[in-house]
């Protein structure tokens, strides 16, 4: 895996970052808290770990392009710019959440930011993903699509016949495998018969690239160099970022965690946001007063989403039967 | 008025709503050659078989905008991608809480009678109307197909348009003018007045031929064809088993909960359809069974006019008994 | 007797028939961790997330003499599996003459109350009911979890145990002797003269807790719990319904052309249930959308015992009018 | 693509390749005779043009391996020494046939030879043999399982699940790709990003060989090879076997062929039987004599087939009912 080089990006674009990193961060531990508490229903994945691929990729995409995500969506509607109160919102179940409280935490999405959903099938998205790169290409407005997934979907089916018509077609897009080496309690080396997922690109001839995703920059290298190849007409890269989730499958108490510790302890060292800041200091970029004010910022726009998921009403009942069909 | 076939019918409504509408693009995994020749490769596809990938690609493509067509041949192809249709095309508009829309349609043919056997000869749609958030419909002759096909293109949800093999080279009139049908309004085939026969599709066809036979014999029939599974006209269906007191439900798909089960429990649930509920209702269904390959199994497998003359006798001799 | 809960007793009953026999084993994406350790990674396989693959590689395995088990978990993941189910499991044995047979168990979690939205909250066994050649069953005690299964792994077919998620936890009674339930048999719940329930799964319980309520009214219910899906004992609901003359049913799933449709058909196409028919049925059932995550919302689309009372009072008021 | 050596089989064997391979094409002309007089029912696929595939595939198997194959599956049921009685009667719908006429040609199965069946679902038959290959392990005799499929087949999901399973598992079996360049009326070239198959089992780990489909003893060599890997434990190989389908898709009458008239003709030349028959003899080891007399063998056992089918019984109506389950 190579080492990212400091990007060609200026110190504010690189705290932004560090501030979307963070706010993943902070969002989740406040949604895992919530959870255990009872203010948050059904099921939550948290990406804490993970923030370096989301905010990486998605920092070098325009508004105008799209991105899907999976059953682990926090991350990257926060770094596709998604509006924490909504999300927080739906959290809560709430009728002002991105879904109205339909969704919850597998299926928020925000078509108007060119977040097309998380998902609750693993690979699920990768084919609707792959039809908004077919609308991109079609548009020619050069736009490009990135598809989210997991090691665990990158041994599904739509993973095979996406990236072959998407490379056959030239489309316009990026898959970008988050390889945390577990799908729940499955390892990745149980189930994959070679630890790299990127290896697979040659077979469609496209680039499979293999970049350390706790590193935001090299992330975001990698990301940029594809998504360049993409809005050029030279077709889709398969981006395979090394990654780990510092959580439990879910935040279900007391479910099973076969992991290794010593695996989890030596991932927990390589924290992204860990990497990033102490990356941001070396270079001069961020003090003790940055750091606190971009800390500072974010507490103040999470209370203000718990604020407003608080106060909003809970859906009527009677809603339940809008929406199966639109007008 | 011209005659078109069922098949003619159709290409012809989404060539002149393709010609309306830029935004429509038509993916299958093989490109029909009409439409490409008027069309072109970009906008009539030919994919490679992954109709799971075609399927999902439909509803990305329709949430930024486009109005795809994926053309999944045999309805038994389109159960690779039934995570994409049951877990995606169905449940996302409303698990979005409406935010944007799918404008989809999904062509797949259905039905028996090309001797094909089991995997190639299917009508599952009632697994399809299980499912809440997918309108489909089922047309029975050349201008219904048109009509319906055109809203279907039109309509802002996934549609399935469900068509009968059998009736692939069917002709009937069809005019030339851009008419639509709406969804949810049954097409009474043939007026009468001593029991009732809900046809789908061929049986349709089937159950005049069995309604001029026993009409003959002073027996009057009335045909209504649903046209479209979802939504379902429940009220005409209602309306005419009150007039007529006796039903029979003729689907070339097996009965168990199929269609035919929903129309029977459609007029029995209903206090006033009840009340005037003469006899025990009567499905006319496929065996419930795979469909064989053999000529001698395939016809026996399948109903067809006698069935439904039979079907209608029994249901005219039936009565509500004493042990009421 | 000693009790267990509804998941226990399923995986005695595994476990009791794994040790009979060494042809048994099973795959699923996560290795259930007491089977695990008794009978290793070999017989209890963690696989990708592939229920494709492994729904046909049991059919292979099946056809080699094994008798496998894939465990889908929820049943929202087997539609990526659809292909294998309904165009191979279900029509292998009949397609090929029945040369050979394919003993397959598929387990499959199902329906709502876990608040986790549409995806994951689904029970679709009438579209599988719909498709020929499955068997499949659904219990509603940890009872009959243990009999069913045993007889559903020692059957020479694909069948599906399709098990309620909110029964999961659920306690009772469950003999530690070698015992299994016939498919095809239901079972009175609860003995009663004036309505019949027809309940599935958790409905069952729902459908006691208002039966309990309506005794001190001095309303009679019986209470039938038909088990197993495909073969389903029409006889034993006939009959319940031609001494009760009135008939409701319960079900999480939605109504459409599902198991409620097909009970209701199976009431009314025969004669001599039709003539004691005294009322319309009713169907008491999911609302037909998908299914929302907030918990206002979902509690809303799920049936219950206050909605199962309120059907039979409606029931109970209903006959046949004089129109007739 | 490597030419192959004639191989290390005796004269005896050869000769009974050119028999199959023979058998395979004189039955599918008659079978196609038969279906345009009406006698056959449904659908008719033929594998004309691909005999050496199935044959040099299944020349290097035992009786107790098993084999999976396509909706164009008479060539793998001849090459695995089906009856051919049985066959014919199945597809002229008789109680005799494999299937007692319910499955006809698509359908054809054998399980007591391992013919694990045709099928009608493009890449339908991956998982069920490969399903097969883990009994195969599970059983640990030493037998070995072959997926047969199509290009078409190779894009789609099952391929992509069942070589990532069956490398991992390392599961005793050959997936033999029949690349003959065009799925019904699509190019492998409009459908494939790659024209090599053999290239994505790299992302697998597992071999991925291209040979000359039409060159019987190249096909032999190459699954030879691979079954003795599978055997020992090594896993699964990748077989591509360039070839090309000498008919339309269908026996069906006026059907579109939009292959180029230009490759067509140049398979033509490459026919595999011709190919076979020449180099026997070139070798010394066929003469006219010698080719008559195995002529004279096929026609007279299709006789024989035809006269067994056209005196075997429909089956009964009420029969239809039967084999929808097992007791
Ligand atoms: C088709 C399907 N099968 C099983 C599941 C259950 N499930 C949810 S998440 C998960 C693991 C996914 O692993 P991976 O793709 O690596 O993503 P990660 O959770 O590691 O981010 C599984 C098995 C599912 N959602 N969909
Ligand atoms: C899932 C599925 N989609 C579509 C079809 C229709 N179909 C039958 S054969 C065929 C082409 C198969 O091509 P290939 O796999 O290369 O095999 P070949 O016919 O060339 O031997 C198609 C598209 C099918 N049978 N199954
Ligand atoms: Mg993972
Ligand atoms: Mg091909």
């Amino acid at each position: 895996m190579p080492t990212s080089l400091s990007p060609n990006l200026a110190p504010d674009k690189q705290r932004e970052m560090l501030r979307q990193m963070l706010t993943i961060r902070r969002f989740e531990e406040r949604a895992s808290a919530d959870y255990n508490a009872g203010k948050i229903y059904g099921v939550v994945h948290c990406y804490i770990g993970e923030e370096a691929t989301a905010v990486g990729v998605c920092t070098a995409l325009g508004r105008g392009d799209r991105i899907i995500s999976t059953h682990r969506g926090h991350g990257h509607c926060i770094a596709k710019g998604a509006d924490l109160n909504r999300m927080m919102a739906e959290l809560y179940g709430r009728q002002t959440g991105y879904c109205k409280g339909k969704g919850g935490s597998m299926h928020i999405a925000d078509f108007g930011i060119g977040m097309l959903g998380a998902n609750g099938i693993v690979a699920g998205g990768i084919s609707i993903i792959t039809g908004a790169g077919l609308a991109a290409q079609m548009e020619g407005k050069g736009g490009v699509a990135v598809s989210f997934f997991g090691d665990g979907a990158s041994n599904a089916g739509p993973f095979h016949e996406c990236l072959n018509i998407a490379a056959t077609w030239k489309l316009p897009m990026l898959y970008v495998c988050e390889n945390n080496l577990h799908a729940a309690q499955t390892s990745a080396a149980q189930t994959h018969a070679l630890p790299d997922v990127a290896g697979r690109a040659a077979g469609y001839g496209i680039p499979g690239i293999v970049v350390d995703g706790n590193d935001v920059f090299a992330v975001y290298q990698a990301a940029n160099a594809a998504v360049d190849r993409a809005r050029s007409g030279g077709g889709p890269t398969l981006i395979e970022c090394k990654t780990y989730r510092q959580r439990a499958h879910t935040e279900r108490k007391g479910q099973a965690d076969p992991r290794d510790k010593a695996e989890v302890d030596a991932w927990m060292r390589k924290d992204p946001i860990a990497l990033l800041e102490r990356r941001l200091r070396e270079q001069g970029e961020l003090d003790d007063a940055g750091l606190q004010s971009i800390e500072g910022d974010i507490m103040a726009a999470l209370e203000a989403a718990i604020a407003f998921a608080e106060a909003s009403p809970f859906p009527l009942p009677e809603h339940a039967t809008d929406d199966v069909f639109s007008a | 008025m011209r005659e078109l076939t069922y098949n003619e019918a159709a290409l012809e409504a989404i060539a002149e709503e393709m010609r309306r509408d830029p935004k429509i693009f038509y993916m299958s995994t093989d490109a029909l050659p009409p439409l490409l020749k008027e069309f072109g490769p970009q906008r009539i596809r030919a994919t490679p078989i992954t109709e799971a990938a075609l399927t999902g690609m439909a509803i990305g493509a329709a949430g930024c905008g486009f109005r795809p067509i994926v053309d999944w041949r045999q309805v038994t192809f389109c159960f690779v991608a039934m995570d994409q249709i049951v877990n995606q095309a169905a449940k996302i508009h409303y698990m979005f809480g409406g935010q944007v829309n799918f404008p989809i349609l999904y062509r797949a043919a259905v039905g028996g009678g090309g001797l094909v056997a089991a995997q190639h000869s299917q009508s599952p749609y009632s697994m399809f109307m299980n499912v809440a958030g997918l309108k489909m419909f089922l047309p029975s002759t050349p201008h219904d197909m048109k009509g319906l096909l055109k809203t279907a293109i039109r309509d802002n949800n996934p549609v399935i348009s469900f068509e009968s093999s059998r009736l692939m080279a069917r002709k009937g009139p069809v005019p030339e003018d851009d008419y639509t049908i709406p969804f949810g309004v049954a097409d009474i085939k043939r007026e009468g007045d001593d029991v009732t026969v809900v046809a789908l599709a061929w049986l349709v066809h089937e159950a005049l031929a069995a309604a001029e036979e026993l009409a003959k014999e002073g027996v009057s029939v009335e045909i209504v064809d649903p046209r479209t599974l979802v939504p379902l006209d429940t009220e005409t269906i209602r309306n005419s088993v009150q007039k007529t007191g006796r039903l029979v439900i003729a689907d070339e798909a097996g009965p168990t909960a199929g269609f035919s089960a929903e129309v029977a429990a459609l007029v029995t649930e209903d206090a006033a359809t009840f009340a005037a509920l003469k006899a025990p209702v009567k499905r006319v269904c496929a065996l419930q069974v795979p469909i064989p390959y053999s000529p001698v199994l395939e016809n026996h497998v399948f109903p067809d006019r006698g069935r439904i003359t039979a079907g209608i006798r029994e249901v005219l001799r039936g009565r509500r008994s004493e042990a009421a």
